[in-house]
């Protein structure tokens, strides 16, 4: 069980790699906001993934519902940002 | 090389977190710059994991996913996000370049010293370090280890640390606060297009942070309370619970939260938490014991003597979770309201 | 309660300062007070103490209770902070100018900080209890987070000031962070080798078996780079100069003689103690290297300070080139340097205080320090002009002033060890703070503004109000009076500061 | 290779510093130096967990056999009699009969230590970002350049 | 049990894979985010599905670790939607271009 979970694991960081590529390439602000936003939820799951395989699951399943919790605060203060002052592509914004 | 528990996360976790904070560094937007660190944050929190510091990356996950962030995006809020250099300068670069290189090969040049990473017998991990693992349970009952060397023998260290947040928060009040009444300077009306945004649009965030405060909450005084026997205690709550007020602020409307959170109060509850934890160790020292010695407690504390530290850290942790969640709410709010406390973010 | 004295030292100022935190917004006129008498109770403790060590030896204090741990080789487990000769002799001259500097800046802080003094009191409390907690502390890492608490009060201190001291205060933050962290990577490199951060473990630990260690090695130097940044040593002293200049009164009085001394004993408790002497004389490179940039520091400070006309950005300049007199003194690593950088410490500070006192008097009175409008300060300031005299003189090492004995020291030391440079640089740079004392007396007292002129028979008396000028007087007057207790000083307290395998 | 496969965390931090440092001294942009900051910190809090990992051990919270009990010790009697202190250190004695094999529990010290720094780490990040906003509402910018040009304007 | 947690595991991750490809393949925002949005969300969910398991398999189970790991899921439930709608609505506002053929109608 052990092992598959720890291959499920580099598995999804791989997969993790690939959203990366779009956090760095992203063209505007928001795309890199959506992939961050993908690599927190997943965060969630490689936490749960490390407790299993160090065998004390109840120590990490607090950090892991404390991750879930906060996790949307980013995304939600960001969008806001974006809301609120509607400069995504303005002359002189880089991106 | 024997094999630590994920050493494969962690190869993979730390070649990711390099490229995370190079990227982080060369965004040309500082909105893009603050998001890639709040991942590069995420990814720190998942190495301290794999390497078996749970504590760590709770603090981790509670700061980097909460606050330090959220600080950030406040700030270019109330400024501007647009990083373009206004001159290039190529030979600065270089030349701190340089200075970063040859510091970075002198470091290095002490890696042969070093025990192999994991090593059970290097210095660090033999020296004082076991008296913490062996003789916790006995001194203070207390199964979390790392709770009891920071409440307890390292007590005083977590005090300065509780002081240390108190004194950014006095001290970003002190320079940022504007008393808006008695200003001359109008207020610089940095939203470019007026505000011409409909709460009402929000009907769902709205409605989602609803649900999740009241369970954020629970859950941050489940962690302050539990933090003995798992990872966790006050900074971590206290992070946790001002990351909920700070989640109402964002979702509602700064005004809503200023109503029921006014100025005063919460920058008294801030003093109030470093107050806590400074008189318990008062205590300690009017009981007979030296400073922080919850050992003194023990005549109006429940239990035996070890019970006297097992409450006494109990305590402490109140007082830091206090302290740090009003903090981290006054920091907030001084940050996305310009200083005003009227609106902001 | 005597047992608790040390605590008290530094526990009076954080407690005097939350509760003037809690009471500013019921009783904004109760937080004084409250700070004052912080401070207060630290002085007397720590005034108390430096009497008890040549009774007792060295006193620790153990908190929690924590200490040596049989079982584990002496390990102590739990913080110990302690108070010997070499930081009680600094205790006692902190916690004293602190509490001058306290009751001096009332009237400064009521005029330039007017609407926005709520937490200054408060800050400024704090920033006194992390820079007593650097030095009492028995801990290296509880050093960094002390170093970290006077860092933040004092950034946001500075940021007090007018327009360019945010900037400058900024500045502050960038390169006090990177000094505190090179110097908590320097505590990891040895905490590597060591396996513990307790400063007496450590000091039995590293000269036994970590001598030719290259990690201990690397870490040694990240802490003393880190110290040297925080004390705004030679390349990394940017900063410094803005930043004291631009801010308010009061802050810079507290700040300019404090925070740097305390970095320098930092240095110091880290060069004598945690390694030894033996250590630096085993590693001549860094030792000429550190001598060379001090000579370079002091000429740079001084030179710069010829240059310049704002009489506060000159003691600014002075402040850079003292701080090469201080490093140079300890790296010379024999008896007489040391005793001198020890000796410079205390003296340096109450110099400091007494130029930023004096100054603050000047701009309290006539809204500027401008060397070019100071024209008739005798007469219009006398007590000030004379407390200023003095403090240039023991800037420039008059006898029976502390500097003559300090330069003293440090003269012979560098006799011995036989760098001449370091000794051209001290003349030259006695030189250039004569010329300048020479021309604030050629502009002050020989310039004598015509009364007539403002409609006045007699140029008017203006002394800054008494809660100014008593301190400023009473710190003057301390420069003769440290003068003239050298013996016993040096004797009593700082030779035995020495380690035991130095002879003189 | 030897040397380097078992200290390859320790090349990752050396370069993680260096980027931060290099960021603080380098960029122009104050949030940006802010956020190099932050790097560095993070960076010298990895050393210092990486120096406290060991292997093939456990976090360090004392094994959970015994926690159970030591719950339903401390907690239970609320409104029954509580035990007499000799009972229950014996049966604190029955229930940790040794104390944890110190090779099995990852360093707790370290970790201790990195706690106060990450906190530290915040609160300097916060006085930094307020000083940077502060700037910026007297020059309009984050630039240092373009600053320094305002200030001898 | 265990083989259940396989699958879900294993589902999760084809799905994971799935939004990983349409954020790095799709042209635009909203294309993105309609990968993101859903793929993510149901994927985590059901690796955490299979987290339970995993551990009940385990003979680990107990109440309270089930418990926690079924609230993480409705907190991501919850939690994941409402930032993925409150991203489209920031994107939309602030005005992302949405991707046309090109060619198309300019």
């Amino acid at each position: 069980m052990n092992s598959f979970i720890t291959i499920a694991g580099v598995v999804l960081i791989g997969l993790m790699l690939l959203v990366l590529v779009r956090v760095i390439k992203g063209p505007t602000v928001i795309d890199r906001l959506v992939a961050v936003n993908v690599i927190g939820t997943k965060s969630i799951v490689l936490l749960l993934f490390s407790g299993i395989i160090f065998g004390q699951l109840e120590m990490f399943v607090d950090i892991a519902l404390g991750y879930g919790l906060l996790n949307f605060i980013v995304s939600i203060a960001a969008s806001r940002y974006y809301q609120h002052r509607r400069c995504l592509e303005q002359k002189g914004q880089p991106s | 090389m024997a094999e630590l528990p994920i050493w494969q996360y962690d190869t993979l976790f730390l070649i990711t977190v390099v490229l995370f904070g190079v990227t982080a560094l060369t965004m040309q937007n500082l909105m893009s710059a603050a998001i890639v660190f709040g991942a590069y944050s995420f990814l720190m929190c998942l190495i301290w994991t794999a390497m078996g510091a749970v504590d760590v990356a709770f603090t981790e996950a509670a700061v980097g996913a909460g606050v330090s962030t959220v600080f950030i995006v406040a700030t270019i809020y109330n400024t501007g996000a647009s990083a373009k250099p206004r001159k290039p300068r190529v030979g600065f670069k270089l030349f701190a370049g340089a200075v970063a290189v040859a510091t970075g090969a002198f470091l290095l040049s002490a890696l042969p010293d070093f025990p192999a990473w994991g090593d059970p017998q290097s210095p660090v991990n033999s020296t004082v370090a076991p008296y913490y693992i062996e003789n916790t349970i006995r001194d203070a009952h207390v199964p979390n280890i790392v709770t009891t060397v920071l409440a307890d023998y390292r007590g005083f260290d977590t005090l300065l640390e509780t002081a240390v947040v108190f004194i950014a928060c006095i001290a970003i009040y002190s320079i940022l606060r504007v008393d808006s009444a008695k200003s001359t300077v109008d207020e610089p009306d940095i939203i470019a297009a007026p505000p011409a945004y409909d709460p009402t649009d929000s009907l769902i965030i709205r409605q989602a942070s609803r649900i999740m405060v009241p369970f954020m909450q629970i859950f941050a005084l489940y962690v302050i309370a539990h933090g003995h026997y798992s990872p966790g205690g006050g900074f971590q709550g206290g992070v946790i619970l001002g990351a909920s007020v700070i989640l109402l602020c964002i979702s509602f409307d700064l005004k809503f939260v200023l109503r029921q959170w006014t100025e005063k109060k919460i920058m008294l509850l801030t003093a109030l938490g470093v107050l806590i934890y400074a008189a318990v160790g008062v205590a300690c020292m009017f009981m007979g014991g030296d400073y922080l010695n919850y050992n003194a407690l023990d005549p109006v504390l429940p239990g035996d003597m070890a019970y006297a530290r097992y409450y006494g850290i109990l305590l402490v942790e109140i007082g830091v979770g206090v302290t740090v969640m009003f903090s981290m709410i006054g920091i907030y709010i001084i940050l996305a309201s310009n200083g005003r406390f009227k609106r902001g973010l | 309660m005597t047992e608790h004295l040390p605590i008290l030292i530094v526990l009076a100022p954080l407690l005097g300062a939350v509760f003037a935190a809690l009471t500013s917004w019921f009783w904004p006129r109760v937080s004084f007070p409250i700070v004052l008498a912080g401070l207060a109770i630290s002085c007397i403790s720590s005034l108390l103490l430096v009497f008890e060590v040549p009774a007792s030896g060295v006193i620790h204090y153990q908190l929690g209770g924590w200490g040596k741990q049989k079982e584990y080789a002496d390990m102590v487990v739990g913080i110990q902070i302690s108070v010997d000769y070499l930081n009680g002799l600094i205790l006692a001259a902190v916690t004293t100018i602190a509490l001058l500097t306290a009751i001096y800046s009332r009237p400064t802080v009521e005029r330039e900080l007017e609407g926005q003094q709520r937490y200054f009191y408060a800050l400024f409390s704090l920033l006194v209890a992390g820079l007593l907690g650097i030095t009492i502390t028995g801990d290296i890492f509880n050093l960094y987070v002390f170093m970290e608490i006077a860092a933040l009060s004092s950034y946001a201190l500075l940021a007090y000031g007018k327009k360019r001291a945010t900037m400058a205060s900024f500045n502050y933050l960038i390169m006090g962070t990177m000094g505190a962290c090179l110097y908590l990577l320097g505590v990891g490199f040895v905490f590597v080798k060591a396996g513990t951060l307790n400063i007496e473990n450590l000091s039995q630990i590293i000269p036994d078996s970590l001598f030719s260690s290259q990690a201990a090695f690397v870490g040694f130097v990240l802490i003393i780079v880190g110290a040297w940044s925080k004390m705004a040593f030679f390349p990394m002293h940017g900063w410094l100069t803005n930043a004291y200049t631009y801010a308010p009164t009061a802050s810079g009085a507290l700040l300019a003689p404090l925070a740097t001394k305390v970095s320098v004993y930092a240095m110091l408790r880290i060069m004598i103690t945690v390694y030894s002497i033996d250590y630096i004389i085993q590693s001549p490179n860094i030792q000429t290297i550190a001598i060379l940039l001090s000579t370079i520091a002091i000429l740079v400070g001084s030179f710069y300070s010829l240059t310049q006309t704002n009489l506060r950005k000159i003691a600014c300049f002075f402040i850079v080139s003292e701080i090469g007199y201080m490093v140079g003194g300890a790296w010379l690593a024999n008896a007489p340097g040391l005793k001198g950088a020890i000796y410079h410490v205390v003296a340096d500070a109450a110099m400091t205080s007494a130029i930023f006192m004096v100054i603050g008097c000047i701009i309290y009175r006539l809204g500027q320090a401008d060397l070019k409008k100071l024209d008739g300060l005798y007469y219009r300031m006398p007590v000030t002009f004379i407390a200023l005299v003095i403090t240039m003189a023991a800037l420039i090492g008059v006898p029976p002033t502390c500097g003559f004995f300090s330069k003293f020291y440090l003269i012979q030391g560098a006799a011995q060890a036989g760098t001449w440079h370091f000794v051209i640089a001290l003349l030259i740079s006695s030189l250039i703070k004569a010329i300048i004392l020479f021309r604030i007396i050629e502009i002050a007292y020989n310039k004598v503004p015509n009364p007539a002129k403002d409609g006045n028979e007699t140029i008017p008396r203006e002394e800054a109000p008494l809660t100014m000028l008593i301190p400023t007087a009473l710190v003057a007057l301390g420069l003769i009076a440290l003068g003239l207790a050298t013996d016993t000083l040096v004797t009593d307290f700082i030779a035995k500061a020495l380690p035991a395998g130095l002879t003189s | 290779m030897e040397e380097i496969v078992p200290k390859f965390n320790y090349i990752v931090v050396v370069i993680l510093m260096m980027t931060g440092l290099w960021s603080m001294l380098a960029q122009s942009n104050l949030i940006k130096k802010c956020i190099g900051m932050a790097i560095f910190q993070t960076g010298i809090i990895l050393f210092f967990i990486s120096i406290g990992a060991k292997n093939n051990a456990s976090i360090p919270i004392v094994a959970k056999e015994p926690l159970g009990q030591v719950l339903g010790q401390a907690h239970a009697p609320e409104g029954s009699q509580p035990p007499a202190k000799p009972e229950l250190a014996a049966a604190k004695a029955k229930v940790y009969p040794d104390p944890p094999d110190v090779n099995k529990l990852t360093n707790p010290l370290t970790q201790i230590l990195m706690l106060t720094a990450i906190v530290v780490g915040v609160a300097t990040l916060g006085v930094g970002l307020a000083l940077a906003q502060k700037v910026y509402q007297q020059h309009n910018s984050f630039d240092e350049d373009e600053i320094l040009e305002n200030q001898t304007k | 049990m265990e083989y259940i947690a396989y699958i879900l595991i294993v589902v999760g991750l084809v799905f994971f894979l799935g939004t990983s490809i349409g954020l790095l393949r799709f042209p635009d925002f909203y294309t993105r985010m309609h990968a993101a949005g859903k793929g993510d969300t149901l994927s985590t969910v059901l690796i955490l599905a299979g987290c339970i398991f995993a551990v009940a398999s385990q003979g680990e189970m107990s109440w309270l670790i089930g418990l926690k790991i079924l609230l993480i899921i409705n907190f991501v439930f919850i939690g994941s939607p409402t930032a993925t709608h409150a991203m489209m609505d920031a994107g939309e506002r602030a005005g992302a271009k949405p991707w046309k053929k090109k060619g198309g109608d300019k």
